[in-house]
């Protein structure tokens, strides 16, 4: 066990950095500074959090596991049940990762020119909102975090988004807050159940809220009610309606925040509260999750496909991409389960660099519309090939690390579930067909007009861009050290999930 | 003595719904004072009905507390209806056009 | 005490009370004139008052009139006189659209459902917890005055304290602003 | 003659039961001594640290009061008329908090308002005590007393801005449909005593407890009448049509007053006789109050959705409010009465503040409540912008601020009652509610500045405004103290 | 409809009561009225002749032995003249206002003890119509009731005049009725009763035990004021102010309403006298001698004595004192009377319970009314900023109404 200090410093770093910024009236440039330098520490920290993470041993006879480390708990207020309650585990350390590298990269390739103070602020902000929600071993800490993503998504959408910037904001904000309703109450009834059953005070704590002995049908009222929640966020087929508003409309950083970041909560939600806490439910909802997820899969290909916008292409792939994780995290077994967090981490970085890519075309066309652009290869040959090799591993190019987290999801849900699986596969033939031609619609043929005369990636972006290429490379060559901390994890939950044993 | 207590407490609430329905619907805000102290008027009736068939001096009690407040309401009122009729000539409701519901 | 049957003087004394009061509150409503108005409270308030009376609360009775008549609705008068508004309020023009059947409405849902509560509870109190008849006469003034000094004693001077602010308040409210600034804005207005 | 003055058995007095309410009444008649014994006006100076100072007192008090409930258990006195116990405490020593909030934002307003004198102090004080009264009250007839001397004193403080006519106009609105509210109310009390023998809770509770009633037809239409006339008082819809043209016409540091110290004295109330009193007839009343959460909370936030005029959306805002509060009361359980308890507590610094902020932005002649006039506030004045938005997310229910520990208090106690699609609702509710606040939120940080000019903040309104923002931030990332105290004083609740 | 009652049945049963009660009780109140009818009468009279000779004028003196039948023939001629209605009177409330205005002069004096006790066929009755338990608030309930005739009366006339009476007339009633009924309940501290019948009887022991003296002068006079301005009567008539307000709230009445107003208010007159000497005189209280058979009728005399001691002081304050200016009828009633009366009762309530309490008292009401005097000192004379500026007539305030016609007059 190690100490918890260093996720409370996590979570401290970037509020004091956002404080720093408002409370010194920073200028553009400190603002910068400050941000960048503590998001770097951020992403320091979480490397050393990452080296350092051992699950401990097997306790007792082999019935839990502790797979958290760097815990902490100090009960805040006994009568409500809130609490200060850290730790990470293999499914939340890589996240936290991510949330560092993915907001470093934001401040440093997608910066805003106006008012960067407070983009930079309020992009420290969701850091601390992000890693908190990930870095909790509460309930309730998870969804005060989850709702304070909101805030300052909120208002990087709302405060340097596109034209339609207010009503994508708007919608983004009222469906989240909408399912998120239906989470708290759901919680609040486990909890409430809990403290029923076992008495004492009331408490959100997971280790707790898992054993709360719930029928079938009241896991299941609950689960929708969470599968709403997280399913908006994430997004999920059916509620996935504000997304492409909310990506098109949002600054490159926001783009990469909401895609990367907080698609990434409602799918680790998913699998941390819906699967991990209502088990009882799993085999009622499991074949409409199944279906809806590799629903999402076919129809943001679909419409990924006959998007006009780069952005909007990238928007529904991520729909896609979420469907994989949905059908691995639901699939029941382990292998689809280590499967889709490596793909919460892989797509988290994959989209990230696909963003700023994109942010590059745009920063330099001033518009990501498709047949606004071509053979931008020609003027721009880094450019491009930087986009390919990101795009390649979205795609699930074998070598790259889409390939192997998309591997893993398919192999495990082929074991549990088949059909699923056959059809989800031919999401994976439909990913390489859009981005495809979009790749050549934008970067092959004739740069025609200003499309000839782009400059080539500038070195700050080749730096920028150079950690998601060697994580993409290195990841699609050698994922086992992320591998080996995921799946004791993993089996933790699919274990506690499926009371007939993990299945292969 | 004789009279059964019902039949008090059934002229209680027809006053008192006389008294509503007029508050609801006239718009003199004189005349809604009136409709407010018929009300008050018919929980006295109440009261004092209760209290005799609970033999108990607590509901006449009640109804000395009321008629205070009902004068203590009474000033205030009529002080708030001369304030405002220091600025315009009427007190109907409607005529307050500044604020519209 | 008498049986349970109701005597002549008794009840036509209760017709008298019960028509008084319900003619008067129906005249509050119905008469176009303030002044009116205030004397069909009046009336009202002299039917309650002898509702009092027939229940042995005699002491209310007498207050209910002094307090009532005596002050409140020469009050009335007097601001109805003061202000001179007693011209006739025009009832024909509907306030607000649909505001009387509304009204009507929530009248007879509140009446039929306050008569239906009661009429379902046998008409009677649940509660039958004194010790012996209320006192009536002599002794009905000083049972109220000794409840009002002992089990009301805080309400008592909570009173006080209602009618000091009442008493601020009004003068506050009808002073006369002496800046004279309200009524160049009241012309404006 | 004598002998009969000696037979009446005076009851015994617990004066540190009643002390916070004798301190208000006390501080208002030393004011109303001082400016009728100055040939001068007397200066708002004085004024206002009588008031604070009282208002102090009265929250130090409440310290004593806690420590000897917490000796001797909840007691009665005065003929069990008036209630010492934990709940009362916190209540009252919420009220004294928010009197002296209020006298700091009025004092910088009375200023610009040209409002001389220490009347408005005076009114505050009394009414506050009555406010009091209310939620330390053992008696029917107290509460109402308590209710109509807080009510005539808001009448009146409505009425106060004598430069703006509508003003005097809310006023009488209010004061029609008060009246209305409190003889509804007083009948339901009529009928309750009719059905229970008593005005006083305990002999309710008592007689109740130990009494089944058959035919509780006379109970539940007094409870039914009880529970209407709160809800006026409370603007719980659909009783709340007063609210949002009385909100507007009051002179802003009045509605902020109203809309705080009303909610804690007739939450208390409502509390204690419908919970307290009444709580074997749960399945009469808890229906009724079913549909005015339900009501309350989405009219509350839809309607406020339209809204231009910031005092009326927070009329709107606050109705909604209310709905949650009474979401508490439907539980019908400990911790229910724990989390409307710590709602009103920690709504009410709150409330009064962002008032302050409105009172400071509507400006001289209260122009300046037009939505436009935020537009870019924060851009201007980066700290007051802050702290209205950190006031409004609070009410929005943001996370790490009190209002989301206020939410999810009530809400985790209707869950406990098994009222989870109620809890759905109001969450649904709050969601959308959740929308215009942080709309207005945005339009703080709008770079379009709109029609909004930059206001002068006195340093009294600033620290009020402070204090409110901080405690709304403070309390929401530390829930602990003021979670458990409203928790513990249930188990004091007689 | 006593005799539809009487018709239906055994009165015996039907009441509860007996027949011969409730004789006497009809018997009563025929007395009672025909017996005050003709004193009013002679009281008309009496002060037409009182004020004539302190004018040092002959007065009436045509019609009967000194004048006595004039007022006969004034309400014969009343009588018989034409009864006008004015064209914008409302003409119910016309109507109605001259009964308003009697009838309470007649109830009151229901409960005033006229003497002892007499038995007839072995039935002891007071000589007083009625004793009800609520006694004397009667008197407070009745004295509210008869401003009703004076206010309608003249709001009802149409006419500007008698509306600024009316206004004068309820402002002043409710003014004074807050002093009167403090100074009643020192009366009724002292009795412990609220029956007149029991009030007369605490006081049949001597002069010493009259409340007069018992109670210190203060509530007598105090008592006295008050009611001369509940009745309207000079020096507080602002309310039929001839010279102001032509002839007050009944200008526009004319022949039997006239005559009506006219008989109430000699007949609150002698009501009043008679209240006051039951509540501080002692009622019929006096020396009886012991004469056989008509012991009974000395304490009538005594009380009719009294009552017209009173009489006379009513018809002297007229012929010797003017009349209050309004502003100051209104500070006279709320800046003396109400203080005082309220502190005399806390000083009577205080000796009550022990002399330390009502010494303790006392000095408490010093204070008070030192602090009080002072404040009304600084409220009069307070400078509210150099922008008050309160419209003044030749150095004298104006009337709350006309100052409101004239500062708001821009207004319309």
């Amino acid at each position: 066990m190690h100490t918890s200090l260093w996720l409370s410093l996590l979570l401290v770093i970037p509020l004091a950095g956002a404080a720093l910024i408002v409370g010194l009236r920073a200028s553009d440039h400190l603002a910068r500074v400050i941000g960048i330098t503590a998001a770097a520490l951020e992403l320091a920290l979480t490397v050393v959090v990452a080296l350092a993470y051992r699950a401990s041993h097997t306790v007792g006879s082999g019935s839990t596991t502790t797979v958290f480390d760097f815990t902490y708990r100090k009960v805040l207020a006994p009568s409500l049940g809130v609490a200060y309650d850290v730790g990470v585990d293999g499914i939340s350390l890589f996240l936290v990762a991510l949330t560092a590298l993915v907001i470093l990269l934001a401040l440093v390739g997608a910066n805003e020119s106006r008012r960067t103070p407070a983009f930079v602020a309020w992009l420290l902000v969701l850091m601390t909102a992000t890693i908190g929600a990930f870095a909790t071993r509460d309930m309730l800490s998870f969804f005060l975090f989850f709702e304070l993503t909101l805030i300052p998504s909120y208002f990087l959408i709302a405060g340097w988004g596109g034209s339609q910037r207010a009503a994508a904001a708007l919608k983004f904000f009222v469906y989240t807050l909408f399912g998120s309703g239906f989470l708290l109450v759901g919680m609040v009834y486990i909890a409430v159940r809990h403290q029923h059953v076992f008495g004492g005070d009331l408490t959100f704590a997971m280790s707790a809220l898992k054993e709360t002995p719930l029928s079938s049908g009241v896991a299941t009222w609950i689960m929708i009610g969470f599968l709403i929640a997280f399913g908006i966020k994430s997004p999920i087929f059916p509620l996935h309606t504000w997304s492409p508003l909310a990506y098109a409309e949002a600054p490159i950083a926001g783009s990469m925040v909401l895609s990367a970041l907080l698609a990434k909560l409602g799918t680790y939600g998913l699998l941390r509260f819906a699967v991990g806490l209502l088990p009882q439910s799993l085999d009622n909802v499991r074949p409409v999750v199944l279906t809806l997820a590799v629903i999402g899969i076919l129809y943001g290909s679909g419409l990924a496909a006959v998007s006009k916008e780069l952005k909007k292409v990238v928007a529904y792939s991520s729909m896609a991409q979420v469907g994989f994780i949905v059908l691995g995290i639901f699939a029941g077994s382990q292998i689809a389960t280590s499967g889709a967090v490596l793909l919460m981490f892989n797509h988290g970085v994959i989209t990230a660099g696909l963003f700023l890519l994109i942010g590059g075309i745009e920063r330099r066309r001033g518009t990501s519309t498709i047949s606004a652009l071509s053979g931008l290869q020609g003027p721009a040959p880094v450019l491009a090939a930087l986009f390919t090799v990101v795009m390649l591993a979205s795609i699930g190019l074998p070598g790259l690390s889409g390939f192997v987290s998309e591997l893993l999801v398919l192999l495990g849900s082929f074991n549990a579930h088949p059909w699923w699986a056959v059809v989800a596969t031919t999401g994976v033939i439909f990913a390489a067909l859009y981005l495809l031609w979009a790749y050549q619609r934008v970067f092959h043929g004739e740069a025609t007009g200003e499309n000839a005369s782009i400059p080539d990636a500038t070195t700050a972006e080749r730096w920028v861009l150079a950690p998601i290429i060697v994580l993409v490379v290195v990841l699609g060559v050698y994922p086992a050290p992320l591998l080996n901390k995921i799946n004791p994890s993993t089996h933790a939950i699919v274990s506690h999930s499926t009371p007939q044993g993990v299945s292969r | 003595m004789t009279i059964p207590e019902s039949w008090f407490l059934i002229l209680a609430a027809v006053i008192f719904g006389i008294g509503m329905f007029g508050l609801l619907t006239r718009r003199s805000a004189l005349i809604m004072f009136m409709c407010i102290e018929l009300m008050l008027n018919a929980v006295n009736l109440t009261f004092v009905t209760f209290s005799r068939s609970l033999h108990d001096i607590g509901g006449q009690a009640s109804v000395f507390f009321i008629l205070v407040v009902a004068a203590a309401e009474v000033t205030v009122g009529l002080a708030i209806v001369v304030a405002i009729f220091r600025r315009r000539q009427s007190t109907a409701v409607d005529e307050l056009s500044e604020l519209r519901g | 005490m008498i049986a349970m049957t109701t005597t002549w003087p008794d009840l036509i004394v209760f017709i008298a009370a019960a028509a008084m009061a319900v003619i008067g509150a129906l005249g509050i409503i119905t008469y176009r004139n303030p002044v009116h108005s205030a004397l069909s409270l009046i009336l009202t308030l002299l039917g309650v008052a002898i509702a009092f009376l027939e229940q042995e609360a005699h002491f209310l009775a007498a207050v209910q009139v002094i307090v009532y008549c005596g002050a409140i609705v020469v009050l009335f008068l007097f601001v109805i006189m003061f202000l001179g508004v007693d011209n006739q309020e025009d009832v024909t023009i509907e306030p607000l659209v649909a505001q009387r059947p509304m009204a009507y409405a929530s009248v007879v849902v509140t009446m039929v459902g306050i008569l239906a509560m009661l009429s379902r509870g046998g008409w009677s109190t649940g509660a039958q917890v004194a010790t012996g008849a209320s006192p009536s006469g002599a002794e009905n003034v000083q049972a109220v005055g000794s409840a009002v000094f002992t089990t009301y004693l805080f309400a008592f001077e909570a009173t006080a304290a209602l009618l000091i602010i009442a008493v601020v308040g009004a003068v506050l409210l009808a002073r006369r602003d002496r800046t004279g600034e309200s009524i160049s804005e009241g012309a404006d207005a | 003659m004598i002998a009969k003055v000696a037979q009446l058995a005076m009851p015994s007095v617990h004066y540190l039961a009643i002390a916070p309410i004798l301190v208000l009444l006390g501080g208002s008649l030393i004011l109303m001594f001082v400016t009728a014994m100055t040939r001068a006006r007397v200066s708002a100076v004085v004024a206002t640290s009588v008031t604070v100072v009282t208002a102090a007192s009265a929250f130090v008090l409440a310290f004593f009061q806690w420590r000897d409930v917490s000796i001797h258990g909840s007691t009665t006195t005065l003929a069990h008329a008036i209630a010492l116990d934990g709940f009362g405490v916190l209540a009252s020593a919420a009220i004294a908090l928010g009197v002296g909030l209020t006298a700091l934002v009025a004092h910088d307003w009375a200023h610009r308002a040209r409002v001389v004198g220490a009347e408005f102090h005076i009114l505050v004080l009394a009414s506050a005590s009555g406010a009091m009264m209310m939620a330390q009250a053992n008696d029917l007839i107290v509460i109402f007393l308590g209710l109509e001397i807080l009510s005539i004193g808001l009448y009146v403080l409505v009425a106060f801005d004598r430069h703006r006519s509508g003003s005097a106009e809310a006023a009488l609105k209010y004061f029609l449909l008060g009246g209305f509210a409190s003889a509804i109310f007083i009948y339901g009390v009529a009928l309750t005593y009719g059905g229970a023998g008593s005005t006083n809770l305990s002999s309710i509770a008592y007689f109740l407890a130990h009494n089944f009633i058959l035919q509780p037809g006379v109970l539940v239409a007094g409870l039914g009448l009880m529970l209407v006339g709160f809800a006026f008082k409370v603007a719980a819809v659909p009783f709340h049509v007063w609210s949002p043209d009385v909100y507007e016409g009051a002179p802003a540091p009045v509605t902020g007053y109203m809309a705080s110290i009303v909610k804690v004295g007739a939450f208390a109330a409502v509390l204690r006789v419908i919970f307290g009193a009444l709580t074997t007839q749960s399945e009469s009343w808890r229906p009724l109050v079913w549909g005015l959460v339900v009501l309350s909370t989405l009219v509350g936030a839809a309607v406020a959705l339209v809204q231009r005029n910031i005092k009326r959306l927070l009329a709107y805002s606050s109705i909604s409010q209310a709905g949650f509060m009474l979401l508490g009361l439907w539980s019908a359980s400990p911790s229910g009465v724990a989390g409307t308890l710590y709602y009103v507590v920690t709504y009410l610094p709150v409330v009064i503040a962002t008032f302050a902020v409105v009172t400071l932005v509507g400006g001289e002649g209260e122009t300046g409540h037009d939505l436009d006039h935020y537009r870019g506030l924060a851009r201007r004045q980066p700290l007051l912008g802050a702290a209205l938005a950190v006031l409004l997310l609070s009410q929005a229910g943001a996370p790490f601020t009190t209002g989301f520990f206020a939410k999810f208090a009530v809400i985790t106690s209707a869950v406990d009652a098994g009222g989870s699609w109620l809890a759905v609702i109001a969450m649904v509710a709050a969601a959308i509610g959740g929308f215009f606040y942080v709309r207005l939120v945005l339009s703080l940080y709008s770079d379009d500045e709109g029609s909004g000019v930059r206001v002068a903040v006195p340093r009294l309104t600033g620290l009020v405004v402070a204090i409110g923002s901080i405690s709304a931030v403070l309390f929401g990332v530390w829930p602990g103290p003021i979670a458990n105290l409203a928790h513990h004083v249930y188990l004091l609740l007689p | 409809m006593s005799n539809l009652i009487l018709a239906a049945g055994d009165p015996l049963y039907v009441f509860g009561v007996n027949l011969a009660v409730f004789i006497i009780a009809a018997l009563k109140v025929l007395v009672a009225f025909g017996a005050l009818m003709g004193c009013v009468t002679l009281m008309i009279w009496f002060e037409r002749k009182v004020i004539s000779d302190m004018q040092s004028r002959i007065g009436p003196n045509r019609w009967g032995p000194f004048g006595l039948l004039q007022t006969l023939a004034d309400g014969i001629k009343l009588f018989f003249k034409e009864d006008l209605i004015p064209a914008q009177a409302d003409r119910f409330t016309f109507k109605l206002a001259p009964y308003l205005a009697l009838i309470p002069a007649l109830i009151t004096f229901s409960i005033v003890p006229v003497g002892g006790t007499v038995t007839v066929a072995h039935h002891t009755f007071l000589l007083q119509v009625a004793d009800p338990p609520i006694g004397i608030l009667l008197l407070l309930a009745m004295s509210g009731l008869s401003v009703y005739g004076v206010i309608l009366a003249g709001w009802s006339s149409g006419s500007k005049y008698p509306l600024i009476s009316s206004v004068r007339a309820s402002a002043q009633m409710i003014s004074y009725e807050a002093a009167l009924g403090m100074t009643v309940v020192t009366v009724v501290l002292a009795t412990g009763s609220l029956s007149t019948h029991d009030i007369v009887t605490s006081q049949a022991h001597g002069v010493w035990h009259w409340n007069l003296i018992r109670l210190g002068i203060v509530p007598f006079v105090l008592f006295l004021i008050s009611i001369t301005a509940e009745l309207n009567r000079p020096p507080f008539d602002v309310v039929e102010a001839e010279s102001e307000l032509v002839g007050g709230f009944h200008t526009e009445y004319s022949s039997i309403r006239f005559a009506l107003f006219f008989l109430a208010e000699f007949m609150n007159t002698i009501t009043m006298s008679a209240v006051m000497v039951t509540l501080f005189f002692g009622g019929p209280a006096g020396y009886v001698p012991n004469i056989p058979h008509i012991q009974w009728v000395f304490p009538i005399l005594w009380f009719l004595g009294k009552t017209t001691l009173f009489c006379f002081a009513y018809v002297w304050f007229r012929a010797a004192l003017p009349r209050f200016r309004y502003d100051q009828l209104m500070d006279l009633g709320w800046k003396r009377l109400i203080p005082l009366s309220l502190a005399w009762m806390l000083l009577v309530a205080g000796f009550i319970i022990s002399p330390a309490w009502g010494f303790a008292l006392a000095a408490l009401s010093l204070v008070a009314s030192t602090f009080l005097t002072r404040a009304f000192d600084i409220g009069l004379n307070r400078e509210a900023g150099p922008d008050s500026v309160l419209p003044t007539v030749g150095e004298r305030p104006l009337p709350p109404y006309i100052l409101r016609k004239l500062t708001d007059g821009d207004d319309q």
